[in-house]
């Protein structure tokens, strides 16, 4: 159990693990006939290279950073929240309908009108799946799955027939107007004479996400709720014996990992886009289960993960820009990564433990 | 040791040891059973006697030693050699499906054909030979779930048995048993070793050393500290050498002085969600600076009557604490408001529910109180550093050991994982303590410790009711004692003047003369 | 519904439920072991482009079967690799196992056929055709017997009758032989099976390796027996359908059977009834495809109990540490 | 170098991309030079993708799909000196050009011939994702099926609302058995990949489909009528040739300019009845000439015909 030092165990291990799938990469892109050595070097600078590369991975991070914390939340009080694709889904059209029916006169009111809403909107995605666990003894795995296919049915349904301007081709709304329009990360670095690309979509959201982070850590490992939501996930029987009731619990849970999940809409529909699009979650809630698990549960751990997933994905973008990779191969390498850092971590494990343990010995 | 020629021992160790990581569980162990004979060992928590067992019978390996069976080296990698060197256990915690029959059990992993329903029947027939021959009666068909803890030990020795063991290790079989069903299994001990069978038998109850064992051998701290023949020694020598000091095996308590009544509890009814009257009109009260134990066999209501008090089961009737009445119906009224009315509760089972055991220490001394005004820094955070302060406080006062609030509970032997419970619910100084089954498991050292623990709360003028199925510990403990069978109060009586035989007759639900 | 509509729906459900009943199935094994798989999605994925792109080379659907059961099986032991022998996330590497699939059948698929991560359409013996069952004709015209017998049971392809014929196999095997009551216990109470002197790495590799097995037939029926070819992501969610399923049955082989054909059901119905006329409101295409999503739901909430999960399920088994 | 950037369906969509990456590749072989392109795999990756060939220099780029639309507006003023050109979306802008594609002309005359077609009065169409565009194609289909006969029955699906409706081609099968079940013979797909599952349905159960985008035909010689070709490969093709010099404005493609058509080949040519061909033809005469106004569903989101 201590055989490992921890920053071993935090540092080295992921280290190890990303160098495996990284070299397994390299032999699929190899197969294919490319050049690894030069596309993991376009990976790097493309996506940690230039302000412009970080702008996207951190952009894409933020969302992952929301999603991934709405799992790990759920998961302390061990529900497994699948639905962040739906919730994430609602918070998008509850951002939409605060951004387009009502008149803002400044960003710095809209956005927390509009964190509100999406909040709420996840949350409401949230709450019936929660409240058929709690009451009903219904599965959160598959309520979430049907509450995210929902989700699709009800938002093509509105995008189509109702919210998309008369005569767009685009099953999407209108703009947004300027008052609703988010800082970026150019604008709020600019304030302090830091340059930072313009083009990037990165803003203001990923400060929230990094506001997030810090909540939801308190709220785990320094509230009464987290308290209780934690002991509720270890041992049901035990959190009754406390007082914790479950049922409580369970709601304000999932109403809370739903938020969180609503609340991506800030960076992807408000920040970026600055419409509502079909599919603009695009796959940010199955991701999120990735990075909570990666990210062993922990907010920095999600927050790590987030950013990992943000490199993969704006260095892919890259790959895909100037050279041949297909885009599938992307997927690919992110599925490598998810296994040797998420599900492989004790093949780097247990030989380490082994060199730790013989030095230790030997130290003695 | 003497040294016998023939015959071989039944087991040799030689030069044992085992680490867990950083942990040196066994360290250079020897050890000979002789075939026909009981032997027992003993030793505080987590001396390594599991492990050492576990050794034996393959389910871990050993970093070095050898295993002699019979005279012959055999390396025991797995549980199917042990197996197949005849060897049979009994876990401490039973290794039971728990959705499967008692004859599913049985034949797990003891199947000769690919085919099941042949199995079953050949079971069957073997299980009521057992049967016969040990009384090792069980409903073959009954599912484990189903089982109280006596009937599954019955299935893990019928399990070993089945596979034609001829030694068997038991490990900690009587933790659980009650009385009379502890008599039942050193009788079925007895005809094993009489058939010359080899017992191997971990036990924390000197009194069990004393009545069956033929040799005792003794571990402290991973290493084998002595063997003798039980019938050169005395509970007291051995207690000193598990211990390493003198140990009190009786209770000296002051005598009560009883104040105001503290809990009344009037016509309790429990109905579980089978459908089944558990308690069937409860009338009891217990006053300051008084211990109630309540005695009987297990199953008969006392675990219903506990997770009533305790706030973790609705009921009816009335239950009136400091002369106010609290609410059972479950709605408004949970483990929460019992504390807060100065109710503390030790539940029976500190691993499922008394304790988190992924928590550390430190929340598990805030678990159930985590609302307490002392604990939090502000209306949103808690206060863990007052936290950790708290327990370090704590396990000084009730000397747990390790003494690190950071450990998980996992960690902790169970004795001190007992202590971490008791801590947090005595130190709050409630009125009213509930407490169940406090030492079960628990080595005797730790026993001592908790029983003065009890006593001292009673002297602060405290009420105390305490539930065990361990008579000496109720009689022991208790200044009046209440039993209960089928539901039902039998009858109380003053501690002092009763005996284990007059309360037997009343656990077994025999009205014994004038109430 | 008249009777014809009522038989073609019976008739589209059988097909719609059959890859559900075998990933259902599939999952069945593996986490009546112990071992929760996430991944049943990409195992068909791989599968289904595995028995394509092989049918369409060789010309033999029998070597494309082969060969789509092979790749789901290698995933599927690449998942106990992770979670039996390395002890990892189990969740994780399902969802990995999902990724990697997704990903590789179509760089593959582009690498050797150029056809943008597609097969190439198969054609006769490339593909699995119907089977007329005996006296299918001559009963044909025998009222009400007949339509079921010719158009409802006969005329699929023989993967149908194996899918089918699974379940009883399938109970059979858990209930009634040695090796199920292994892979029951090891999914309850592994340590149980191992003091017991049977190994727990072997029992739950070879439940994980029926659920791949499982999973290649229902990849392998969607590519050459239902169509003729691969198309990337062509499983469409239905590895997630079919866990729904699985959780919905209890992790029970009949109802396994009963709550794929009921989602089959919900999915045909849906089908054929995508624009209902209410009295002059029309219920939105958008609605009618959700349906069986919210039906789902509603029966969940109505009439399933709660559903308990192997007690072993998704923990590795570790002994010592 | 010019650039070409394809909508998330993806380059080998068997559809419109796929006949984008067609025009490009006959215009690289013809010529000799390169170009680039990028497949979308997320929406934060359009803007990106504008900027970065932008600012790389390549003109002029060309993008497919009208999800473009909007952020389109947004780049195309920050590059004055780099021309767009966007397909299947109108943008107003000094440097973009925007070519539309008559989809619902083209759909009109295939609704003829399936009509036509048909020996049991009802024909069927098979939608991907429910959204405008495709019911563009339906509304055009199902005005040409009823002018031919009025009487046609005509059964619409859409097979979804997520994303994967444009790839499963398994329940594009079921609802082509559904629509037969229905007295549907003849079948019009406009889904993507779940197409090529209505086609091979249609084909298993021997009634006729129609493709759809690019020429279809070959996949099921002999069964499949005909295919709605939309020549995205052309316009590709002729903007790439052209260069930085390419023309802007707003065009659009339809019958007149061959921008959409119905396939003829070996593959069809014994489905398609010399009176099928005159009746099409002459109906095409009177679209070109504005005789017949097809509606187009996108003008005020509603369609005239169901
Ligand atoms: N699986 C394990 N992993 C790590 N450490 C362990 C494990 N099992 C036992 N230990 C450690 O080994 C030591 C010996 O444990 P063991 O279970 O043998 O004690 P014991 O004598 O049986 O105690 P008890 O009387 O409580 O049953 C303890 O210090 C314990 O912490
Ligand atoms: N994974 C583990 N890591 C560290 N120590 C462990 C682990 N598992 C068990 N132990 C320790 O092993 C010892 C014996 O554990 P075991 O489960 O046999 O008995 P217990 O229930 O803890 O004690 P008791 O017999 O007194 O009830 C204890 O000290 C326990 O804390
Ligand atoms: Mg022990
Ligand atoms: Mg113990």
């Amino acid at each position: 159990m201590d055989v490992i030092p921890r920053w071993a165990d935090v540092i080295l291990i992921p280290l190890f693990s990303l160098v495996l799938a990284a070299l397994l990469s390299a032999g699929v892109i190899l197969a294919i006939g490319e050049d690894p050595v030069a596309a993991v070097k376009m990976m790097v600078n493309g996506a940690l290279g230039s302000t412009y590369g970080w702008g996207y991975t951190l952009y894409y991070a933020t969302n992952f950073v929301f999603t991934g914390l709405a799992v790990a939340v759920a998961f302390h009080a061990r529900l497994f929240n699948i639905g962040g694709e739906g919730q994430a889904t609602l918070g998008g059209l509850g951002v939409a309908l605060v951004c387009l029916d009502l008149p803002w006169p400044h960003w710095i009111l809209a956005l927390p009108a509009a964190m509100a809403a999406a909040g709420l909107f996840g949350a409401v995605w949230a709450a019936i799946p929660a409240w058929l666990q709690a009451r009903r003894g219904s599965h959160i795995v598959i309520t979430t799955i049907m509450f995210n296919f929902i989700g699709a049915a009800l938002l093509n349904y509105l995008l189509v027939n109702v919210m998309r301007p008369d005569g767009a081709m685009d099953p999407a709304t209108r703009k947004f107007p300027p008052g609703t329009h988010l800082p970026t990360l150019h604008d709020i670095l600019g304030l302090v004479g830091v340059p930072f690309s313009k083009a990037a979509p990165a803003n203001i959201s990923f400060l929230i996400a990094l506001g997030a982070c810090v909540l939801v850590w308190a709220l785990i490992w320094r509230t009464r709720l987290g308290f209780q939501i934690r002991a509720l996930g270890h041992s049901e029987p035990a959190a009754v014996y406390a007082g914790i009731r479950p049922v409580r619990i369970v709601m304000l849970t999932m109403l809370i990992s739903g938020a969180l999940a609503g609340c991506m809409a800030i960076n992807n529909v408000m920040g970026e886009a600055e419409r509502l699009v079909l599919n603009s979650v695009e796959g940010a809630g199955f991701i999120g289960i990735a990075v909570a698990l990666m990210g062993r549960n922990h907010p920095f751990g999600v927050l790590l993960a987030a950013i990992l997933f943000g490199f993969l994905y704006q260095g892919g973008a890259e790959l895909a820009l100037w050279t041949n990779i297909p885009r599938e191969l992307i997927v690919v390498i992110q599925a490598l990564v998810i296994l040797f850092t998420g599900a492989l971590d004790n093949m780097v494990r247990i030989p380490l433990e082994r060199i730790f343990l013989t030095l230790r010995k030997r130290g003695a | 040791m003497e040294q016998h020629r023939p015959p071989d021992p039944a087991i040799e160790l030689k030069g044992i040891s085992k680490a867990f990581g950083s942990v040196q569980a066994n360290k250079g162990i020897d050890l000979r059973v002789m075939p026909g004979t009981i032997h027992g060992i003993i030793g505080e928590n987590g001396a390594g006697k599991s492990t050492l067992m576990s050794i034996l019978y393959g389910f871990y390996k050993a970093d070095a030693g050898e295993v002699f069976i019979h005279g012959q080296r055999t390396r025991i990698p797995d549980s199917q050699a042990a197996i197949r060197a005849g060897i049979g256990m009994v876990f401490q915690h039973f290794k039971l499906v728990q959705n499967f029959t008692v004859l599913e059990n049985v034949i797990l992993g003891a199947e000769d054909g690919r085919r099941l329903r042949p199995e079953l029947f050949r079971a069957r027939g073997a299980l009521k030979r057992l049967a016969e021959d040990y009384e090792l009666i069980v409903d073959p068909d009954a599912k484990i779930e189903d089982l109280g803890v006596g009937m599954q030990q019955r299935v893990e020795i019928l399990k070993a048995l089945y596979r034609q063991a001829d030694i068997l290790i038991l490990d900690e079989p009587t933790g659980v048993l009650t009385p009379a069903e502890a008599d039942h299994l050193f009788r079925i001990l007895d005809n094993l070793r009489a058939e010359g069978k080899t017992i191997l038998l971990i036990t924390h109850k000197l009194r069990e050393i004393m009545a069956i064992t033929d040799t005792v051998s003794v571990m402290r701290r991973g290493e084998m500290t002595a063997t003798v023949n039980t019938a050169e020694t005395s509970p007291e020598h051995l207690a000193e050498l598990m211990v390493g000091r003198k140990v009190l095996l009786r209770v000296d308590k002051p005598l009560a002085t009883p104040g105001k009544t503290v809990l009344e509890v009037e016509d309790l009814r429990v109905t579980d969600s089978a459908g089944v009257a558990r308690l069937k009109g409860i009338s009891l009260n217990v006053r300051a600076g008084e211990i109630l134990g309540i005695a009987g066999v297990a199953g008969n209501g006392q675990s219903h009557l506990l997770e009533v008090l305790g706030g973790i089961r609705p009921a009816t009737g009335t239950v009136r604490v400091n002369g106010a009445p609290i609410d059972l119906s479950g709605r408004c009224s949970d483990g929460q408001s019992r504390r807060a009315r100065g109710v503390a509760h030790v539940p029976e089972d500190r691993q499922r529910e008394g304790l988190i055991m992924e928590f550390a220490a430190w929340e598990n001394m805030a678990f159930g109180y985590h609302h307490a005004p002392a604990y939090q820094k502000n209306a949103l955070l808690m206060d863990n550093a007052a936290i950790r302060a708290d327990t370090v406080t704590k396990m000084g006062h009730f000397d747990i050991r390790p003494p690190n609030p950071n450990l998980a509970a996992r960690n902790f032997s169970g004795g001190n994982q007992q202590k971490l419970v008791l801590a947090r619910e005595i130190e709050q100084h409630p009125d009213l303590l509930v407490v169940g089954q406090p030492t079960r498991g628990v080595d005797i050292g730790a026993i001592e410790f908790i029983h003065q623990r009890i006593v001292a709360l009673r002297d602060a003028g405290k009420a105390v009711l305490l539930v065990s199925v361990e008579l000496e510990e109720i009689l022991s403990l208790s200044d009046r004692v209440a039993v209960m069978f089928d539901g039902r109060i039998m009858g109380e009586r003053q501690a002092a003047q009763t005996d284990e035989k007059e309360l037997g007759l009343l656990m077994a639900g025999m009205h014994g003369g004038a109430d | 519904m008249d009777f014809v509509s009522l038989i073609a729906v019976l008739d589209s459900t059988i097909r719609l439920a059959t890859p559900l009943l075998l990933a259902c199935l599939a999952g069945l094994f593996s986490e009546r072991a112990g071992i929760f798989d996430i991944g049943l999605e990409g195992k068909m994925l791989s599968a289904a482009f595995f028995s394509a792109a092989t049918a369409t080379i060789t010309g033999s659907v029998g070597l494309g079967l082969l060969a789509g059961v092979a790749a789901s099986m290698g995933l599927a032991g690449l998942h106990g690799l992770a979670s039996i022998t390395f002890r990892g996330n189990q969740l994780i590497s399902g969802v990995a196992i999902n990724f990697l699939a997704a990903g590789l059948t179509v760089v593959i698929a582009q690498d050797w056929f150029q056809q943008g991560g597609r097969t190439p359409s198969l054609l006769g013996a490339a593909r699995f055709g119907p089977l007329t069952l005996p006296f299918a004709q001559t009963l044909r015209d025998v009222p009400v017997l007949g339509p079921v017998y010719h158009d409802l049971i006969s005329g699929h392809t023989v993967l149908v009758y194996v899918a089918f014929a699974m379940v009883p196999l399938t109970w059979w095997v858990l209930f009634r032989t040695r090796f199920g009551l292994r892979l029951r216990a090891v999914g309850e109470a592994p340590e149980a099976v191992d003091t017991a002197g049977v190994s727990v790495t072997g029992t739950r590799y070879a439940a994980v390796a029926i659920c791949g097995l499982l999973c290649g037939i229902a990849g392998a029926y969607l590519a050459t027996a239902l169509q003729a070819g691969f198309v990337k992501d062509m499983t469409a969610g239905r590895g997630y359908i079919a866990l729904a399923a699985l959780i919905f049955a209890k992790w029970r082989p009949w109802y396994a059977l009963w709550a794929t054909l009921l989602f089959g059901l919900l999915q045909a119905v849906a089908l054929r009834y995508q624009s209902i006329d209410l009295g002059g409101v029309t219920v939105p295409v958008q609605l009618m495809d959700a349906l069986p999503y919210i039906l789902t739901v509603v029966i969940l909430a109505g009439f399933v109990g709660r559903a308990v999960p192997p007690r072993a399920g998704g923990t590795p088994y570790v002994k010592e540490k | 170098e010019p650039a070409l950037i394809y909508d998330l369906g993806g380059k080998f969509d068997k559809s419109f991309n796929e006949a984008a990456h067609t025009g490009a590749q006959r215009w690289s072989t013809e010529t000799g030079q390169t170009y680039r392109e990028i497949e979308m795999q997320s929406e934060a990756q359009r803007e990106q993708a504008l900027r970065r060939f932008a600012e790389a220099g390549m003109n002029p780029i060309v993008m497919t799909g009208f999800a473009f639309g909007a952020v389109l507006e947004e780049v195309a003023p920050d590059y004055p000196d780099t021309t767009f050109a966007i397909i299947d979306m109108k943008v107003e802008a000094p440097n973009v050009r925007a070519v539309e594609f008559a989809e619902h002309e083209g759909s009109y005359l295939v609704g003829m011939m399936a009509a036509m077609a048909s020996k049991t009065g009802t024909v069927g169409f098979i939608g991907g994702m429910d959204v405008p565009l495709i019911r563009k194609f339906a509304c055009g289909y199902v005005q040409g099926a009823k002018a031919s006969n009025p009487d046609i029955a005509v059964i619409q699906n859409m097979t979804g609302t997520t994303p994967s409706a444009w790839n499963d081609p398994v329940k594009g099968g079921e609802l082509t058995r559904a629509q037969i079940a229905q007295g549907a013979d003849v079948i019009y797909a406009a889904a993507g990949g779940t197409g090529v599952g209505v086609l091979q349905t249609a084909a298993d159960e021997g009634i006729l489909s129609i493709g759809v985008d690019s020429n279809q035909n070959h996949l099921h010689p002999g069964q499949v009528l005909t295919s709605m070709v939309k020549r995205v490969d052309v316009a590709v093709h002729e903007i790439f040739s052209a260069g930085t010099a390419v023309e802007t404005g707003t065009f659009a493609l339809g019958l007149a300019d061959d921008g959409v058509t119905y396939a003829m080949d070996d593959h069809n040519a014994a489905l398609v009845s010399g009176e099928m061909v005159t009746a099409v033809e002459d109906a095409k005469a009177k679209i070109i000439s504005g005789e017949i106004t097809v509606h187009n569903y996108m003008s005020d989101n509603t369609c005239p015909v169901q």
